[in-house]
């Protein structure tokens, strides 16, 4: 069994990944693509941290929040078409009608 | 017009029926000094009655002609008041009553003071009467001229269309104003004379200003009003000064004991006396205050007479009077004697200097002024000497130095008031005569014409022969022309001052000499006036159709001339100078008694005690002054100014003399001194005025204006730069929400570090 | 977590009345629009009984009607919120936690050895009632907002012109989206709910994502407007990212103790106090900050609120600045006040002091020039989190004890009554948005003459919000400011003015800071009233009817002026103590 | 809180006083508001005479308190409270129980005053602007703003007394921002703002002093109660000198604004200026007098160490507001942004009297309260004729007053001379007491306010001057009137004004008509023997 501090690790590495994903790229669903890895960096942790206690609440965690990122990611689709079908576009840095 | 008037006895009867107001309170029971109060309360409550009833009903008809537009409210109520102070004098002489404080008709305000032990005395600051010589001599000479001004101004200011429907405001203001004089003379304490002298100065104000139209007459009021304000003020710091030394003000406390107890320092009332001085310098137009007078001349003529002679100019005398025994303490020995010193220069200053500027003055009642000036620069001298030989311990001398300057204000009130309404007539009747000869559609020349302007008189003494008359005898009264009025207060004046200076008060010196010159030079200037306006050929063609008229002008002019014709003889010789200096002296008590019990006696010892004091010097000082006033005085006068009158006009016995005299000593030109550099300096009074403008125009208004532009600009400034700061700084704020997403991540990732970076740094 | 045992005991049933209720009405919102003739039936096994399906086929007229799901929801959410008040006032008294639900379902008292997952008290009652009641202000108005109209008046309208079909084919869209608005604010009370109820990290924030996800949608409702999907992807991109940043710190906790409850053996408040912080649980603490500033909109992550207020429409706003700050603030108070309170808390409290003095300063004047009205709004919304931010920081540098319970009382009676007036201004902006306008302050324009019924209300929304007594904004702020106070001046010694300068507790800076902020607020707000009274508009005096804004109107002005003085602030006050008291046992 | 409680709550004339006024002009303003446009004309004259003979039944009410009692109270005891110290600590009078908020109501020889030119100036001000237009809203308005005035003099409870303080600014503001000039706008904000911020440093003051009321309320949510009375008759109340200096200083920022003295005086001029007739007399008149009364209830008598601490402060605020002030009233072109000025001049004096630590003093100071409060709102009046019948206020715009509106320049006249501080009207005998006292404290320092006196002399004339005066042959219109014939006060204006005007001569020569002064003094007595005598160097 690998160490739970790898697996962790590896969660920051992610998380990082998905980070600057997030503040680099302009195009809508790559960043709603970049969150979810940011949240798989949260599951890894979730699962390092149930290997290393040997609870289950880990696990459960886990689950949950592989919901939400789906939750999210499709709440966040629809949203974002519903913008690309007013502006055929969906680069956050053009839409800034509202600002001020 | 004086042909149409008929005469108007009938209005007098309720006059006359207000008389009797003191035997009606006789009968009731009370007592004079009871009915005091009255003096004050009546024209009060008259003033209000007569404005408003004025400005309600002032086109009827009944207003207009039986009340004379309120005149004869004012006088009824002034014949009360007249009255009762007869009434209070009679009480005072037959009885021998010692009034003095009267207690408190009522209490203005209660409070607590913290005594030096560390509780609370209650003081009280209260209304009350005050009875004694000097008081009944003030008010006397104030309700009977007001009585006489007030009888006067009824023929003078309802007779000109230009005073038309708003004579009730003048009447009004005029009651006031008696109201505030008598007041002031009654009040106890120095608080309650400092309100009547302030609402004497508010009536001055309202009444110089009457023709409020005329931009002059609209700036002279509120010169005199500020003017008199600067004095006032420091009045009112000497009251507190006062205050906090005896925790009252009343006469009672003060003069009861000056001391209170041995508590209280001769240095220590040094500043108190200076800062009430200048109230009364204020007041009493003296040198540097007394840029006021002369402007204040634009009010009616009647005006002039009340305030500029008879009462409001001698209340600055009065309070100088007033603090006479706190002078005559004997602990105070000395201590007060420079503030004596300095009561004289003033004094000395301002009647030289006022003399001066009267010499090329042209103007009838400027004349008139700056001889007021003069003359209250007068007793000023003569109280300060008054003052200095009380503080030094010459009680004897300084009683009569006190009861002269005392009597010189009652002879200078009388016939200062007498002159004054003697040149409202003149003026009246120029004026009219004006009119008459040109006609009111004249409008060009109407104005260029001053009626006040002796260059356009001249030759009037056969056209006025009571106004000449009374003109004549006043200016004697002025001048000082042996045994009449003013010579018998004036001599005492004069040799008093010298007598301080013998007595080692040397500083009296130069006022000393300037009085002596200035007697000399009043010779010469009322002189001038008279002979400018009654004597030699009209100057003008307006004077052909100059002529007397109405009783409600001649009358009063008849009995002034009588009074100070007579009063001064009369009363100097019943002692009077020490029976005002104190009444419960020897010679005090027998006032008027020994004259007419021997008569001779008292007039040889006046005349003796009078002009020929005992000392040798003095002696030398009182000829000299009779001399220069009136010898050399009226000579020079008559040369420059005098002549006979044209041909076929005649004047009456008793001016006719006056006028052959003036045409028989010859004539000088003195052109050339008057366009001098001393007339000029002169005519723009010393450039004193100039010079007061020129220091406000130079301090105060740029001080005003750029306060109101830093109060705009800077402390309201900061107020709108912060306002128009936060404005810019929203929209630099709100730049930041771009409206870019990828922004807002940005800004919360910085957020973030810096969030951590805290948490971090403070573990 | 054995789905039987959530059902096991009456206990739990009536415990979490409120929630059934919600979870009812969800239930219901999506089965009973959808009621109708459907022809497929149900055979009953071995009988010849066939159930009908009543699913699909041709609806019923009755829950058919476009204006039923409005309903369902108004009337779910006010009985969850009388439930949840009825709860109280039977209850209240009785002291701290009621209820607790551990993670095996069971429901206990509160003890303070056993970690739970929910607890029931009267916090969480609190803050349920302030949810329930905003968003029920917010479905009131909606229907007036997002207005239904009966299928029978469509049908009459049918028309060849283009425009007018155009119009109908709005409101038939209308229609169309009922239930998914009113579903999503049930959603939205629900996991609000959650949040108020939960004592376990990861529950609190499923509920918060719960939440969250559903307002996205709903700031994006509108998307026909060109702003409407514009405000909601900003808000959702920039809500996720801190969700997940929120989410990473949470995992960080649990790697850091092992278990994510609060309270209890075990739990994050006693590890915390015990062994203190490493620098795991630091960041994490961190990171979930950064989540919940997000959502209460603290400088510097509140850039997307002022977009999404604007974007959404006026009720939505409302809830926004209102229930889901409230939320938002709920979380942060758990895990400040419930985990690091315990070995003194100050590490975070200079931090939130900075936070909050930069948030109310900067929410006030960036609202000071803001030319649209519920950007302006926004702004203030911000500036308010800062007076609460403000108040959270003087009980961290306070630590638990009678000066923290009286700010956090005046904390919660602030969120309570920002329901009133908060709200009621975002729709008395919402009345304007009917007639297409109400995004720039010259809307505002003579509104006094136009309907002085509204003008009045909104006057007097702008006043609380500045705080001028005797509105309920005064008392809310004035307890906020006291209690800073009262926390700073008991401790002040010294004889001269500079020592009592000096021994001030920096606290009390902020209470002056509040102050100040206050004054500079009043410039907007009266600008506000000015203009609705003084200048003059072109506009027809007439203003859409919307009868049910105006009544929501109606409560938010009654309540924003009797919860400011009188009893029934008091009563309020009461009970915010006693949640105060709650939190902190 | 039952039934009872509420009977005796508006049995008490002090409670009838404060909220008839308020409820009265609410239900008014709310009947005229919802009536439709036809009965809306009907109304408006009922309307204003239901005002109107509200506002007389509230100065009768005022009067006959007046006039039943002396006011000769020993120290701390207070008129017609609603309820004991017993009931207040209970709460059996709360408003709002849980932090300590109670209906407490009192009157004493300090409010007294205040109390009766407010019920005085009201109806006075409604009759000067008696066809103000919309005078339905107008008056009750102006009958808001007497509710809550009187409820700021009468209230116990400093948090009442805060609330009311703060409602007073709502019927101002709207009386600015309906009827004011063409600056309003700006006038009514900046008067909203400004005197709320420094309010608000006063509400810290509160607080801080609430929290260290050591009077225990037990049963509510911070055991402190608000009331007033509590703090007074406490021992102990803020030990920390410190503190309490901090206290007097917050205090002293709301007051001073209020006041208002130099530098946080700006708001006045341009609020001034700008609002209708009405609401500068009543700006003027009780407004500023909140500020004076709040310093004399609440920062003398609590703080009596922090007074002698801060006398100096106190000298210096006082004195460069008088002298400065009426420095910049000489600067001013517009009537009445002087006479604004004026009163920033003369509200120092206040300062002055108050930091004597004198009873004559502190009694002038309190006097002066009063006769600025009839005197100015005189002064305003005048002005807001000049401004009605000649659309202008510019000094010089016009010459010869007197002849075309010779009651007008009467008032004028009245109105200047007594604020100059002429004898034997109201404001002279403030400014003798206080300076007598301000000489028995300071000494020599008196010839500044003294010479101020002249400075003051000096604007007030030279603007009648320009106004009333001059003007021979042809009178000089202002180019505003557009060759409209000039008028006269109307009869409405002339009524009010010569109330005040009477009403200023009358105290002038008897100040204790209707016992004012003695009440004032005997308050500043009791106030000095009781609290100041030990503080005092």
């Amino acid at each position: 069994m690998i160490d739970p501090s790898w697996i962790s690790g590896l969660g920051v590495f992610l998380f990082c990944i998905g980070l600057i994903g997030v503040f680099t790229r302009k195009n809508a669903i790559i960043v709603l693509m970049c969150v979810e890895i940011m949240l798989n960096a949260v599951n890894l942790n979730f699962v390092a941290g149930a290997y290393h206690y040997e609870n289950i609440d880990g696990w459960v965690f886990a689950a949950f929040a592989i919901a939400i990122a789906a939750a999210e990611v499709a709440v966040g689709l629809a949203i974002l078409l519903s913008l690309y079908s007013q502006r055929q576009t969906i680069s956050l840095d053009e839409v800034s009608l509202l600002k001020h | 017009m004086g042909e149409h008037s008929k005469p108007e006895w009938n209005l007098l009867v309720p006059v006359l029926a207000m008389v009797s107001f003191p035997f009606i309170r006789h009968l009731l029971g009370y007592n004079p000094i009871d009915s005091a109060f009255l003096i004050v309360a009546v024209p009060l409550a008259i003033f209000p009655v007569i404005l408003i009833i004025g400005q309600q009903y002032k086109g009827e008809d009944w207003w207009k002609h039986q009340l004379k537009e309120g005149g004869i409210v004012a006088l009824a109520g002034l014949a009360i008041t007249l009255s009762l102070t007869i009434w209070l004098i009679i009480e005072f002489l037959v009885h021998h009553a010692h009034f003095g404080d009267q207690g408190a008709v009522f209490d203005w305000i209660t409070f607590d003071n913290i005594a030096s032990d560390n509780t609370l005395t209650e003081s009280v600051l209260s209304f009350g009467i005050w009875v004694d010589s000097i008081s009944l001599t003030v008010l006397f000479v104030a309700a009977f001229l007001c009585f006489l001004i007030c009888w006067f101004a009824i023929g003078y200011m309802t007779t000109d269309p230009i005073n038309e429907d708003r004579n009730h405001r003048f009447f009004a203001e005029f009651v006031l104003f008696s109201m505030g004089m008598f007041g002031m003379v009654l009040a106890d304490s120095f608080l309650w004379l400092f309100i009547f002298w302030e609402i004497m100065g508010l009536c001055s104000y309202l009444l110089i200003g009457f023709y409020w139209e005329k931009p002059s007459a609209a700036a002279a009021a509120k010169k005199a009003f500020l003017t008199t304000r600067v004095g006032d003020v420091f009045l009112m710091v000497g009251l507190f000064m006062l205050y906090d030394l005896y925790h009252s003000l009343d006469f009672a406390v003060i003069f009861g004991d000056p001391t209170l107890g041995g508590t209280i320092h001769g240095e220590d009332l040094q500043w108190p006396i200076i800062m009430m001085f200048i109230g009364c310098v204020g007041k009493s137009a003296q040198f540097p205050l007394h840029v006021w007078l002369p402007d204040a001349m634009e009010g009616p003529t009647p005006v002039s007479a009340l305030i500029h002679a008879a009462t409001m100019v001698n209340a600055g005398l009065y309070l100088v009077a007033r603090m006479f025994p706190i002078f005559s303490e004997a602990s105070f020995e000395g201590a007060l004697s420079d503030v004596a010193m300095l009561i004289a220069w003033i004094g000395g200053i301002t009647a030289f200097m006022a003399a001066l500027i009267a010499f090329v003055a042209n103007d009838i009642k400027r004349v008139l002024a700056y001889s007021t000036m003069s003359q209250l620069a007068y007793i000023f001298t003569g109280l300060g000497a008054a003052c200095w030989l009380a503080n030094e311990g010459y009680q004897k001398y300084a009683l009569f130095a006190f009861g002269a300057a005392m009597f010189h204000l009652f002879n200078h009130a009388m016939a200062k008031a007498m002159l004054f309404m003697s040149s409202g007539s003149v003026i009246h009747e120029m004026h009219h005569a004006h009119d008459h000869a040109h006609g009111d559609g004249d409008e060009g020349d109407h104005h260029h014409f001053d009626p006040q302007d002796m260059r356009n008189m001249g030759g009037l003494a056969s056209k006025m022969p009571v106004t000449s008359t009374a003109m004549m005898l006043g200016s004697m009264s002025i001048i000082g022309i042996p045994l009449i009025g003013g010579f018998w207060s004036k001599e005492g004046i004069v040799g008093q001052a010298w007598n301080v200076y013998l007595k080692g008060g040397e500083m009296i010196l130069f006022p000393a000499i300037l009085v002596l010159a200035t007697a000399g030079m009043t010779g010469f200037y009322m002189s001038r006036m008279w002979f400018m306006t009654f004597a030699g050929k009209p100057k003008s063609d307006v004077v052909e159709y100059v002529h007397e008229e109405t009783q409600w002008i001649k009358t009063p002019l008849v009995t002034l001339s009588i009074v100070t014709a007579f009063s001064g003889f009369l009363l100097a010789c019943g002692h009077f100078v020490y029976w005002l200096s104190d009444p419960a002296s020897e010679k005090g008590s027998h006032f008027m008694t020994d004259f007419f019990k021997h008569p001779f006696e008292a007039i040889l010892y006046e005349l003796e005690h009078a002009f020929l004091p005992e000392d040798n010097t003095l002696k030398i000082v009182g000829w000299t002054a009779i001399l220069l006033s009136a010898g050399l005085g009226p000579f020079i006068a008559a040369r420059m100014h005098g002549g006979h009158l044209s041909e076929g006009e005649r004047a009456v016995p008793l001016t006719s003399w006056l006028i052959r005299y003036s045409g028989s000593v010859g004539h000088t030109d003195v052109g050339e001194l008057a366009e001098g550099g001393l007339a000029t300096a002169l005519h723009n009074r010393l450039y004193i005025d100039d010079a007061y403008e020129w220091i406000i125009s130079k301090t105060l208004i740029p001080l005003s204006a750029i306060s109101a532009w830093i109060d705009k600009n800077l402390v309201d400034g900061v107020i709108k730069r912060i306002e128009c700061g936060s404005q810019w700084a929203s929209t630099q704020i709100r730049q930041l929400t771009t409206g870019k997403a990828s922004d807002y991540l940005l800004m919360a990732a910085l957020g973030t570090l810096v969030v951590i970076a805290i948490l971090w740094g403070v573990i | 977590m054995n789905l039987g045992t959530l059902f096991s005991g009456p206990d739990m049933a009536s415990i979490l009345m409120p929630e059934w209720i919600l979870i009812l009405g969800i239930t219901a919102m999506i089965i009973v629009p959808n009621l109708g003739n459907a022809t497929f039936r149900l055979p009953i096994p071995n009988t010849s009984i066939r159930i009908p399906y009543l699913l699909g086929g041709k609806r019923f007229s009755f829950t058919g009607d476009p204006r039923l799901p409005s309903a369902i929801a108004a009337f779910t959410l006010f009985a969850s919120f009388i439930t949840a008040l009825l709860s109280q006032m039977i209850d209240s008294g009785v002291g701290v936690a009621e209820a607790c639900i551990s993670m095996t379902g069971a429901v206990n008292e509160c003890a303070i050895s056993d970690n739970y997952i929910l607890r029931v008290d009267p916090f969480s009652r609190m803050m349920e009632m302030i949810f329930t009641a905003a968003l029920l202000i917010a479905v009131i108005a909606n229907m007036d907002r997002l207005p239904a109209t009966s299928h029978k008046r469509l049908q009459l309208e049918v028309q060849e012109d283009p425009v007018a079909e155009n119009r109908r084919l709005a409101k038939l869209l209308n229609n169309r989206r009922q239930v998914d608005f009113s579903l999503l604010v049930l959603m939205v009370a629900l996991g609000m709910s959650t949040v108020a109820l939960s004592t376990n990290l990861f529950s609190l924030f499923v509920g918060l994502e719960l939440a969250s996800m559903a307002s996205y949608v709903l700031v994006s409702f509108h998307k026909e407007t060109k702003i409407g999907p514009e405000a909601g992807v900003k808000y959702f991109i920039v809500g996720s990212v801190a969700g997940a940043v929120g989410l990473y710190g949470i995992s960080m906790l649990y790697i850091w103790n092992g278990d994510l409850s609060i309270y209890g053996t075990g739990g994050l408040a006693e590890k915390w106090a015990s062994e203190g912080p490493n620098g795991m649980a630091i960041i994490g603490l961190a990171m979930m900050l950064v989540a919940f500033g997000f959502k209460v909109s603290a400088v510097p992550f509140h850039f997307a609120a002022p977009d999404a207020y604007a974007g959404a429409s006026g009720p939505v706003a409302g809830v926004l600045s209102t229930a889901s700050k409230a939320m938002g603030f709920v979380a942060l108070m758990r895990v400040l006040f419930g985990v690091t309170l315990g070995d003194g808390g100050n590490e975070w409290t200079i931090l939130i002091g900075a936070v909050a003095a930069i948030t109310m300063t900067w929410g006030n004047i960036a609202a000071l020039g803001s030319k649209n009205p519920k950007r302006m709004l926004a702004y203030s919304s911000i500036a308010h989190a800062g007076y609460i931010l403000a108040g959270i920081a003087a009980i961290g540098a306070l630590g638990p004890g009678a000066g923290s319970e009286l700010i956090a009382t005046a904390i919660i009676f602030h969120l309570a009554v920002l329901v009133t007036f908060k709200i009621g201004a975002f729709l008395v902006v919402s009345l304007l948005e009917c007639e297409g306008r109400g995004h720039e302050i010259s809307h505002f324009h003579g509104l006094a003459r136009r309907d002085p019924m509204i003008a009045i209300p909104m006057m007097i929304f702008m006043l609380a919000l500045a705080g001028v007594p005797p509105l309920s904004g005064f008392l809310s702020k004035l307890m906020m400011v006291s209690g800073i106070i009262s926390s700073t001046v008991g401790d002040v010694s010294g004889a001269t003015l500079s020592d009592a300068f000096g021994s001030l507790s920096w606290v009390f800076w902020l209470a002056i800071l509040i102050f100040i902020n206050s004054a500079i607020s009043i410039f907007y707000y009266l600008r506000i009233c000015v203009v609705m009274f003084f200048e003059e508009t072109d506009r027809s005096p007439r203003m859409s009817r919307a009868p049910m804004i105006r009544i929501a109107i109606m409560l938010c002005t009654m309540g924003a002026v009797v919860l400011g003085f009188g009893v029934l602030a008091d009563v309020l006050a009461i009970a915010a103590s006693d949640a105060a008291a709650a939190l902190f046992s | 809180m039952d039934l009872s409680n509420v009977i005796q709550m508006f049995g008490n004339p002090l409670t009838a006083l404060t909220l008839l006024p308020i409820f009265g002009a609410i239900l008014l303003m709310l009947l005229h508001w919802l009536s439709n446009d036809q009965r809306r004309e009907m109304l408006a004259s009922p309307i204003r005479f239901v005002n109107f003979s509200l506002a007389i039944l509230m100065f009768i009410m005022a009067t006959s308190i007046g006039l039943q009692e002396t006011f000769g109270l020993a120290w701390g005891e207070y008129l017609y409270q609603n309820c004991q110290t017993g009931e207040i600590i209970e709460g059996s009078c709360a408003l709002i129980g849980s932090i300590g908020v109670s209906w407490h109501v009192g009157i004493d020889a300090l409010s007294f005053p205040m109390v009766w030119l407010t019920t005085l100036l009201i109806p006075i001000t409604m009759i000067v602007e008696w066809n103000a237009k919309k005078g339905a809203y107008f008056h009750s308005l102006l009958l808001l703003m007497e509710g809550a005035l009187i409820g700021v003099f009468v209230s116990l409870d400093l948090f009442v007394f805060y609330v009311f303080w703060e409602l007073t600014l709502i019927p101002m503001f709207f009386l600015i921002l309906m009827w004011g000039g063409e600056d309003r706008r700006y006038a009514a904000q900046k008067f909203f703002i400004y005197t709320f911020a420094a309010s608000v440093f006063m509400l810290a003051g509160i607080l801080i002093m609430y929290f260290n009321n050591p009077a225990d309320w037990s049963g509510n949510i911070t055991n402190k109660s608000f009331d007033f009375v509590l703090m007074e008759n406490s021992t102990g109340f803020i030990a920390a000198e410190g503190l309490r200096s901090v206290v007097f200083l917050l205090m002293l920022i709301g007051f001073a604004t209020k006041l208002p003295s130099v530098p946080v005086h700006t708001w006045l001029p341009d609020a001034h200026v700008q609002a209708p007739t009405a609401g500068s007399m009543l700006l003027a008149g009780v407004m500023l007098k909140m500020g004076a009364y709040g310093f004399l209830r609440l920062g003398v008598t609590l703080f009596p160490e922090q007074l002698v601490e801060f006398q100096i402060l106190l000298i210096v605020l006082g004195m460069v507001s008088l002298v400065y002030g009426a420095i910049v009233c000489l600067g001013q072109m517009n009537l009445k942004r002087m006479v604004a000025y004026s009163s920033v001049s003369h509200m120092g004096l206040i300062f002055l009297g108050i930091a004597t630590l004198e009873p004559l003093g502190i009694a002038g100071a309190i006097f002066m309260m009063f006769a600025h409060g009839i005197i100015s709102p005189l002064l305003f009046a005048v002005c807001g004729a000049f401004k009605h019948h000649y659309h202008t206020l510019e000094i010089g715009s016009m010459r010869g007053l007197a002849h075309h509106s010779p009651w007008m320049s009467a008032h004028m006249m009245v109105g200047w001379m007594g604020s100059l501080g002429l004898p034997l009207m109201a404001g002279f005998v403030a400014e003798v007491a206080v300076l007598i006292a301000f000489y028995m404290a300071f000494g020599w320092w008196v010839l500044l306010p003294a010479v101020t006196l002249i400075v003051t002399a000096t604007y007030y004339l030279w603007s009648m001057q320009r106004t009333i005066f001059e003007g021979e042959g042809v009178a000089q219109l202002p180019p505003t009137m557009h060759g409209d014939k000039p008028r006269d006060i109307t009869w409405h204006e002339n009524t009010g004004m010569l109330i005040l005007g009477v009403l200023a001569v009358v105290y002038g020569i008897y100040p204790d008509f209707f016992g004012m002064f003695e009440m004032m003094s005997n308050w500043a007595s009791l106030l000095v023997e009781n609290v100041l005598l030990e503080v005092r160097p």
